[in-house]
C-alpha cells in the first residue's frame, strides 16, 4: 500500500472482456481527478490466452506501471498462479471460486482475498456471463473508495451504444459487487485487510487519458492529417482503427491498403498533391516502407511515418514491447537525406509531438519518423488537452509558380541561402515539374550530371542545419547532484521517473535525460548532460545499446555503464532500483 | 561545337530507334489533346523503365515513382486532389510483376485512374530479362535456356478481377491507340490499357510485322464490351492477340464513395480551422 | 495447480471455438495421412495468421514465414529439394493481400508445391480488419463503414493464369477436403485448395449456416474438371460458391523442367569436390 | 606519357559496341602480361547515351583509373567533347572525320591526333559499321606497341561463337587500323608523338581479368552455392546474367524471381534444406529485403546477400557509383541479430570473400552481407585464380538427429558453452522443428516467454563472439612515418593505392587502411592504426561520412578529416592528391 496511490490489475483468459473492464476502470480513476497509467498484457492469439490491465492511480502524477499490487481482481485459477509474485501481504486478491472452481487454499496467498460470485450474482439479475466483470469493478471500487456514481457514469459511456438494457444490466452488476464487498467487510470477511482510501481531486476541463497510439492518432488530427493510409501491424494497428472510426469526425480520408508499400505511396502520392499525409506500421512493414523513405527524401516530399516497435528479429513477438528498431529507422533507406526521428516519452508528448510531426514534415519537405513502442503505443496515461481549436499556416506553397523558358517550374531551385525551395501542386498553372524518385535537376527532371547532382546533395542537406536549430530542450529532471544520470529515450522515460520518485523517497537522487529527439541529434545538450554528471547509466530496451551506440557515433564519448531489457517486458522502477543498488 | 549543349526542356525521346514507346508517346499526346482539359490538370505518374523514361519528355505534371509503385501513387494524388486526371505510365515488369499486389488490388477499388502497361515482354531498361508476359520458352538473360513460366495474361485477369474498362491496343497504331487513352481518362473509374509495344533491342522476334500478323481488331469480330464472359474469351484465346475494348461498364469510383470527398478534394479542405474536442470527449 | 503448467508438444490448437481452422487442421492431418509418405519427408510452410498458428500445432518440419511471403519460401524449399512434399498454409490476406504478386506469379511456374488458403475474407490474427475477399460494404475496424473494394475471386485468377489445379473446399466438410488434400499433394505441380473457412469472431455473417446454404458442389452441377471456361464460370457465379476441383490438367512442374535437378536434387549435390576452371576460361 | 603504363580510352554512343571494343582491348593488354584496370561509364538508357571504356595498363600492377590519358579512341564528335579535359600534350587522339563530320581544328586539341577511317576501312573490305570499331583497335594497338597476333586472338574468342566469317572481318578489320596508323606514322603524320611502349611480361596460368561482380559469382560458385535467386537491378544485374548463362557448368540453379522479397525468401527456403544459397540487388531491392534478413536472423538460417551500391535516395543515378549505404546494411532490418557485412576493396578480394561469405554464413548460420559498389561491380581488374578446385566441409548439420520427449528435434539448444547449435534438414527422420519467424523455443515453437526470449536472444549473440574471431588482419599498407594515413573501405582501395604509388614517387609517404570487414568490426585494428598515425583522413564514397560514424560508434575515436565523393563518380588517384595538397 502506497501514499496516495493504488496499483489494481484484473487478470483472465483474452476474449473474456478484460480490456473493456480494465479501461472502466481506469476511467473511474481518472474521473476521481486521479492520475492513471494502465499497462496490458496479452498474447499474439484472438481468445484463450492470458490477459491482463493493470491501472496505477494516484492524486500525483504516476508514471509506469507498479509490480506490487493493491488489488488483484482474478478471473480465473490462471490469474492466480501468474501473479502471485506481485501480492504483498497488504494486497487483496478477488476471485470466484463457484464459477471458476478455485479451492483458494491451494494457492498459498500472502494475502487476504474475497471470494466474490460474479458469475452467479450477475446470472441472478438475468445478466450474461461477461457482465459479471462489472460485479467485480462494483468491488473493486467500493474496496479502493472510489465512487460507485463515478463508475456507472462511465460504465454509461462505454455501453450506450448498445443499449439502455445493457447499461441498466451492467450497472446492477456493479451494484451488487459494491455491496457484496461492502458487507463482507463489514462482516470482517477481509480480517484486518484495509485500504487507506483518499480524496477524490478536481478533474480538469482538460483531462484526458489516451494509449500512445490514441495520441498520435489525435496528435496527428490535430496537426493537420488529411490522407492516412496504412497496413494493419500490431502494435501500431489502433492508430488506423482509431482514424478509421473517426475518418468523419477528424475530416480525414483513411485508406487501408494492400500493403505497406502501398500504404507509404499512397501517401506520398496525396502528399504531391498538397495535402499533409501519414502512414503507420511496425517494424516488419517499415522494412517494406524502406526504399520510399527515400523518395520522400529525394523528391523532398513531406510524410510522416509512424513506427510502433515490438521484440524482433522478424515477427518476434507481436504484443510485446521492445526499443530495438532504434538505429535501424535513424538509417534505413539507401544514400543519404535529413530526417526527423522522434521518440515521445509518454501519450502527452505523442500527441505534441505527432502535431509537430505534421507540421515539421510539411516545413522541412521531408520525412519525419515518429517512433513508438508497444509499451507506449497501448499504455494509457492521463494527459492534458489544453488546445482543442487548431489554426495552421502552411508552409513552402508557392501561391502563384511561373515556369520560366525551359517551360517548367524550377521547384528545386539552388539557392545557397534558402536550403528550402517552394513547392507547387498540380493543378496550380505554370508550376509544371517532375517529382523524381531519379537524382533531378531544378524542374525535377532526371539527371547524372556531376555538378548538379553535388548542388541537389548540398541542397537536401543544408536543410539538415535549419532542423537543427529546431531540437528543443530535451526533458530532463536531474542536477549536478545527482549520483547517477539516466540516460533514456522514448517510453523509457515514465519507469525512470517512477524510479527516481521511488529513490528520492528514499534520500538518493538520480537524474533523467529522456531523449526524444534523435535525428537530428541533440548532440550539445546530451555532451553537456553526461559531462556534467557524476554517473551515467543508459537504459533502453534492446540487447546491444543503440541508443549508446548513436551517443558515441554523435559526441564521440563511449559510456560503459548500462541497463538493458530485451524480453518484451517493460521496465519496472523497481527492478532499476535494484539494479543500481547492486 | 566544343561546348557542351544544354538540353531542351522537356528533353528529347531517349529511346531505340524503331522503339515502339515512340509511337504510345505519340498517342499519348494526342489522347490527351483530345481530352480539352488544361495542361496542369493532367498529372502522370511513370514506373521506372523504358516506358517510364518518358517522365522528361511530357510538359505535364509529373510523378517518377519507384519501380512497381506507380499505381498506389496515382491512387494517392487522386484521393489528394480527385479534380485532376491522372495518367499512369507502367511497363509489364513493373506493374504485373515487382508490383503485382498493387495492380491486382487497386484495380479492385475502382480507383480513377488511366493506366497504360507499356508491354514489351521483357525488363527492358535492365537490358532485357524475362518479365511476367514474356512467353514460356523466351531465351532472356536472365533465362538464357527459355523461361519456364507461362506468362501473365493481365486481360483475362482484369477481366476476372472487376475491372470496368479493360482494353488492349497495339503501340503503332496511334489515332486507335490514342482514342482509346482519350475514352479511358473520360471514363470515371479504373481503366487499363495493355498496349503491345515492341521492343526491337530484347524482343525482336515480337517486332512490327510480328504484330500486325497476331493481332485481330475486337471490332471486326463484332464483340460486345458489355460482357465479362466474352471479354475473357477472347483474352484467352490462344490463335491472336485481340485489340480493342474488351469491356466497360459504369459504376461508382472510389473516391465517389468516400464520404469526406463528396464536397471537394481534400486538397481544397483547409487546415486553418481544426476543432478536435469533439474527438476529445471520449478520452474523458 | 499453483505451477506454471509445461506444454505439451506439439502445442494445443489456440483457436476461438468455433472457428473454421479446427475443420482445416483435421484435415490436413488425414490428408496427408493419406499420403503414405514418411512424416519427416512432408514439410508444411505457413504464412502468418491464425492459419499460420498451426506451425506449432502440427509435428512435420515447419517453416513459419513472414506475413505474406509463405509461397517464395515453398518455392526455394522445393528448388533445393524436389523429393519433399511442401504444403503451404496461407491467409486470404496474406495470400492475396501483402504475397499477392507471389500468388500470382509463382502461380505460372507451376512449382510443385500445394496450397491451402483459409478464406475467411478477414485479417483475424490482426483483429479483423477488411481482407482481399472481404465482400463489398462490409464493415470492418479498417472500414467502419463498409469496404470499398469489390472482393478478389482466387478461383477465377487462377483459371486465368495457367494454375494447374483449382479447388476449393469447406472447411467443414472434412471428409471431401482432406481428400482434395491428398490429391492436391499428389499432383505434380502448383495447386491451390481455397478454403472457406468461418471466422465466427470476425465474420460471424458468414457463418457455418451461411455457407451451408450458400455453398454447392461442382460434382452436383456435373462440372467438368478440364476446361479452364467451364471452370472460370464457375468461379464467377453469383449465386452460389462452388466447391469441388475447378481445374486439372497434367504438365511438368517446375523443377521438372530445370536441367541441374534432372539427375537428383540440390541437397544431393556435394559440395566437396568443385571445379571452377573451365569457367575460368572466359577471363583469360 | 607514364613509366611503363599506358591509359586507354575508347568513347561513343552506347549500343554501339564500344563495350565490347573495350573489352578487347583490355584482354589484349591483359595477354602481354599486364595488369589492368578497365573503368567503365553509360548511362541509364538503353542506346544513345555517352559511353566509355578505359583501360589502365601496366607491366606493375595498376589499381584505378587514371585521369590523363595516353590514347583516346574517339568515336563521335561527342567524345572529344566529353574528353577534352583528359587530354595532355602528350596524348594522342583517334577520330573519324569522313564519319564523324569532324572539323578537328574546332576541338582546339592540346595534342596530336589521327584521322582514322574507321568505316569507311571497314566497309571497303565488306564489313559492317560497327565493325569498324576493329580498325580503331588495330590502329591502337600499333601506337601503343601491342602485338596485332594477341589482339587477333582476343578478337577470335570473344567472336568465335559468331562463327569464322565474323572473326575473319574482324581480324582484316584490325589488321586495316594497325597498318593505317603504321603508315601514318612512318608517314610524319604524327609528327613528335611517340609512346614508350614496353615489353611483352610473363602471362602466368593463374592470371583472369574479371570485374568485381563476375568475381562475386565466380567466388560464390567456388564457395560452394547452390541456389541463386535474385531481381535485376543495376548494378548488381549482372551478377544474375552471369550466374544464369553458366547454370549447367556451374552446378546450380538460378531462379529469377518476380520481385526482392521473393528472391530472399527462396534463398531461405532453400537453405532451410540445406543447400548453401545466396540473393543479389542494389540498395533500392534491398530495401525489401530488410524484413527477412531478420529471418534468417531470428531462425539462424545461413544466407548471403549481395549488395551493389549506386546514389540515391530512392532511384538516384543507377549506372553510378557510391558508398551510401553502409549504415544502411550495418543496421537493416528490425531489433538485432549478428551478422557479416564484408565490403572487398577489389576483384581478387570480391573472388576470396564471396567465397568465403558462403562458409561463414553456414558456419555461423546466418546473414552475411556482401556490399560492392558500381565501381567495383563493374571495373575490370587483374586476378589470380590460383586455386580452381576446391572441396568444402560442411559446417554444423547434424547427420543423426534425435528428437526428444517432445516429439520434436531441440535445433536451438541452449548451451552456455557451445553458441552454434547442430542443425537439421527436412527428410531427416527426427531432426522435426520449425524454422520460426516468431521468437521461439529451443524446438523451433513460437514462445513469448520470457525466460526463453533473453536465452534465445543471447544464444544468437554468443554467435557473435565467435565472429569476431574470424577477422584477419585488414588491408593495411603504411608505416610509422607516414605523413597521412588514409582509412577507406571496399572499393576506395584502388584509387589511394594508386595515389600512394604516385605520392611516394614524388617523396611523400602516406599510409592506406582500407576496411572490408564492417562487421563484426575490427576495432582494436583501427583503434590501433589510428593511434599511431601522424594525421587520419577518412576517404568514402558518400556525404555524411558513414565509415566515419561506424569508426567513431565503434572505437568512440572521432576523425575530423575526411575527403568524400558524392556525385557518382569514382575517386581519382590525382583529385586524392590536390586534396591532401592543397
Ligand atoms: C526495387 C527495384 N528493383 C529493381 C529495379 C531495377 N529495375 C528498373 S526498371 C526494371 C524493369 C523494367 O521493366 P518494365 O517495367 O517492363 O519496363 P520497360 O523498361 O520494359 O519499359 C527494373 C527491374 C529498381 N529500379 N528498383
Ligand atoms: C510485414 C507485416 N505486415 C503486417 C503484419 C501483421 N499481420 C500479421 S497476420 C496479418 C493478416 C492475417 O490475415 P490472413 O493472412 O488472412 O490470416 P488469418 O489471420 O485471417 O488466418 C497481418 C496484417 C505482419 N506480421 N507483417
Ligand atoms: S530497349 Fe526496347 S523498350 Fe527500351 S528504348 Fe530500346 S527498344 Fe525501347
Ligand atoms: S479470430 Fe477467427 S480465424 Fe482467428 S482463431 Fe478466432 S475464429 Fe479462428
Ligand atoms: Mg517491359
Ligand atoms: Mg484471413
Amino acid at each position: 500500500m502506497s501514499m496516495n496511490t493504488f496499483n489494481w490489475k484484473v487478470a483472465g483468459l483474452s476474449g473474456e472482456g478484460i480490456m473493456v473492464s480494465g479501461l472502466i476502470f481506469s476511467k473511474t480513476s481518472s474521473r476521481h481527478g486521479f492520475y492513471i497509467f494502465d499497462y496490458t498484457e496479452y498474447p499474439s492469439i484472438i481468445t484463450g490466452g492470458h490477459n491482463t490491465y493493470q491501472v496505477h492511480a494516484g492524486i500525483e502524477p504516476v508514471y509506469a506501471q507498479k509490480e506490487k499490487l493493491d488489488l488483484l481482481l482474478a478471473m480465473n485459477a490462471n490469474a492466480l498462479v501468474e501473479h502471485l509474485d506481485e501480492l504483498t501481504s497488504n494486497s487483496l486478491v478477488i476471485f470466484d471460486s463457484s464459477d471458476d472452481k478455485i479451492n483458494i487454499a491451494e494457492f498459498n496467498l500472502p494475502c487476504k482475498s474475497l471470494d466474490l460470485p460474479m458469475v452467479k450474482l450477475a446470472k441472478e439479475m438475468g445478466a450474461t456471463r461477461l457482465m459479471g466483470n462489472n460485479v467485480g469493478l462494483g468491488a473493486s471500487a467500493y474496496l479502493l473508495g472510489l465512487d460507485l456514481e463515478i463508475l456507472n457514469s462511465v460504465i454509461h459511456d462505454i455501453f450506450a451504444r448498445k443499449g439502455q438494457e445493457v447499461v441498466d444490466l451492467n450497472h446492477k452488476a456493479a451494484k451488487a459487487g459494491y455491496e457484496f464487498a461492502r458487507n463482507a467487510k463489514a462482516a470482517g470477511q477481509l480480517g484486518n485487510w484495509d485500504f487507506a482510501a483518499f480524496e477524490k481531486q478536481e478533474y480538469p476541463e482538460s483531462r484526458v487519458t489516451f494509449t500512445g497510439n490514441e495520441a498520435v492518432a489525435l496528435g496527428s488530427v490535430a496537426g493537420g492529417l488529411k490522407l492516412f493510409a496504412a497496413y494493419p501491424m500490431t502494435p501500431s494497428s489502433s492508430v488506423l482503427h482509431y482514424l478509421a472510426a473517426h475518418e468523419d469526425k477528424a475530416g480525414i480520408v483513411v485508406k487501408h491498403a494492400e500493403d505497406e508499400i502501398s500504404a507509404i505511396n499512397m501517401a506520398l502520392g496525396a502528399s504531391f498533391t498538397g495535402v499533409r499525409s501519414m502512414t503507420s506500421t511496425s517494424g516488419g512493414g517499415f522494412a517494406y516502407m524502406t526504399e520510399a523513405l527515400g523518395l520522400s527524401g529525394v523528391s523532398e516530399l513531406p510524410l510522416v511515418v509512424f513506427e510502433s516497435m515490438r521484440p524482433g528479429p522478424a515477427l518476434g513477438m507481436p504484443t510485446w514491447t521492445a526499443q530495438g528498431d532504434l538505429q535501424f529507422v535513424v538509417t534505413a533507406s539507401q544514400d543519404e537525406f535529413p530526417r526527423f526521428v522522434f521518440a515521445p516519452g509518454d501519450a502527452q508528448e505523442a500527441f505534441e509531438m505527432a502535431k509537430l510531426s505534421q507540421e515539421l514534415a510539411e516545413k522541412y519537405q521531408g520525412l519525419v519518423i515518429l517512433l513508438s513502442d508497444k509499451y507506449l503505443s497501448e499504455s494509457r496515461y492521463t494527459a492534458e488537452l489544453a488546445v482543442t481549436k487548431l489554426s495552421h499556416e502552411r508552409h513552402g506553397f508557392n501561391q502563384n509558380p511561373v515556369s520560366d523558358e525551359t517551360g517548367f517550374y524550377p521547384r528545386y531551385k539552388i539557392d545557397k541561402e534558402n536550403a528550402i525551395s517552394m513547392r507547387s501542386v498540380p493543378g496550380q498553372q505554370g508550376g509544371e515539374h517532375i517529382n523524381n524518385s531519379y537524382e533531378h535537376d531544378e524542374y525535377g527532371l532526371a539527371t547524372e550530371e556531376s555538378q548538379m547532382r553535388i548542388s541537389q546533395m548540398d541542397k537536401r542537406k543544408r536543410k539538415l542545419k535549419l532542423m537543427k536549430s529546431e531540437i528543443p530542450q530535451q526533458f530532463y529532471s536531474g542536477s549536478l547532484e545527482d549520483e547517477i544520470t539516466f540516460i533514456s529515450f522514448g517510453s523509457t522515460k515514465g519507469p525512470l521517473l517512477e524510479a527516481q520518485r521511488q529513490l528520492a523517497a528514499n534520500g538518493k537522487k538520480v537524474g533523467v535525460l529522456n531523449l526524444t529527439w534523435l535525428s537530428p541529434f541533440p548532440i550539445e545538450q546530451v555532451s553537456k548532460v553526461i559531462k556534467e554528471s557524476k554517473r551515467v547509466v543508459v537504459v533502453e530496451g534492446n540487447q546491444c545499446g543503440q541508443l549508446a551506440n548513436l551517443i558515441t557515433q554523435e559526441t564521440g564519448i563511449k559510456l560503459e555503464e548500462n541497463y538493458r531489457r530485451y524480453d518484451g517486458r517493460p521496465f519496472y522502477a523497481e527492478e532499476i532500483i535494484k539494479f543500481i543498488n547492486k | 561545337m566544343s561546348v557542351k549543349a544544354k538540353p531542351a526542356y522537356p528533353f528529347k525521346p531517349t529511346w531505340c530507334t524503331g522503339c515502339g514507346n515512340f509511337g504510345i508517346w505519340g498517342a499519348i499526346k494526342m489522347g490527351i489533346g483530345a481530352l480539352g482539359v488544361p495542361k496542369e490538370n493532367v498529372v502522370m505518374v511513370y514506373d521506372v523503365g523504358c516506358s517510364g523514361n518518358m517522365a522528361d519528355f511530357n510538359d505535364h505534371y509529373g510523378f517518377h515513382a519507384l519501380h512497381g509503385r506507380a499505381l498506389p501513387v496515382a491512387a494517392g494524388i487522386k484521393l489528394g486532389n480527385q479534380d485532376l486526371k491522372v495518367l499512369v505510365i507502367m511497363g509489364d515488369g513493373g506493374c504485373y510483376g515487382e508490383g503485382g499486389t498493387h495492380f491486382i488490388n487497386l484495380m479492385r477499388g475502382n480507383h480513377d485512374v488511366t493506366l497504360l502497361i507499356h508491354n514489351n515482354n521483357r525488363y527492358s531498361l535492365t537490358t532485357g530479362q524475362m518479365s511476367p508476359t514474356t512467353r514460356k520458352g523466351t531465351k532472356t538473360k536472365s533465362t538464357p535456356v527459355g523461361s519456364i513460366e507461362e506468362p501473365f495474361n493481365p486481360i483475362a485477369i482484369a477481366a476476372s478481377n472487376n475491372a470496368g474498362f479493360i482494353a488492349r491496343e497495339f503501340a503503332a497504331d496511334i489515332p486507335k491507340l490514342s482514342a482509346r487513352i482519350t475514352e479511358a481518362m473520360n471514363y470515371d473509374g479504373f481503366a487499363m490499357i495493355d498496349i503491345l509495344q515492341p521492343c526491337p533491342v530484347y524482343n525482336p522476334a515480337m517486332s512490327y510485322e510480328w504484330y500486325r500478323e497476331n493481332v485481330i481488331s475486337l471490332e471486326s469480330e463484332g464483340h460486345q464490351s458489355n460482357s465479362r464472359e466474352a471479354a475473357w474469351k477472347q483474352a484467352m484465346r490462344a490463335d491472336k492477340l485481340a485489340t480493342g475494348l474488351f469491356y466497360k461498364e459504369d459504376k461508382p469510383s472510389y473516391h465517389a464513395q468516400v464520404k469526406n470527398l463528396q464536397q471537394s478534394s481534400l486538397t481544397k479542405q483547409p487546415i486553418s480551422d481544426i476543432d478536435i474536442s469533439s474527438l476529445a470527449v471520449e478520452f474523458k
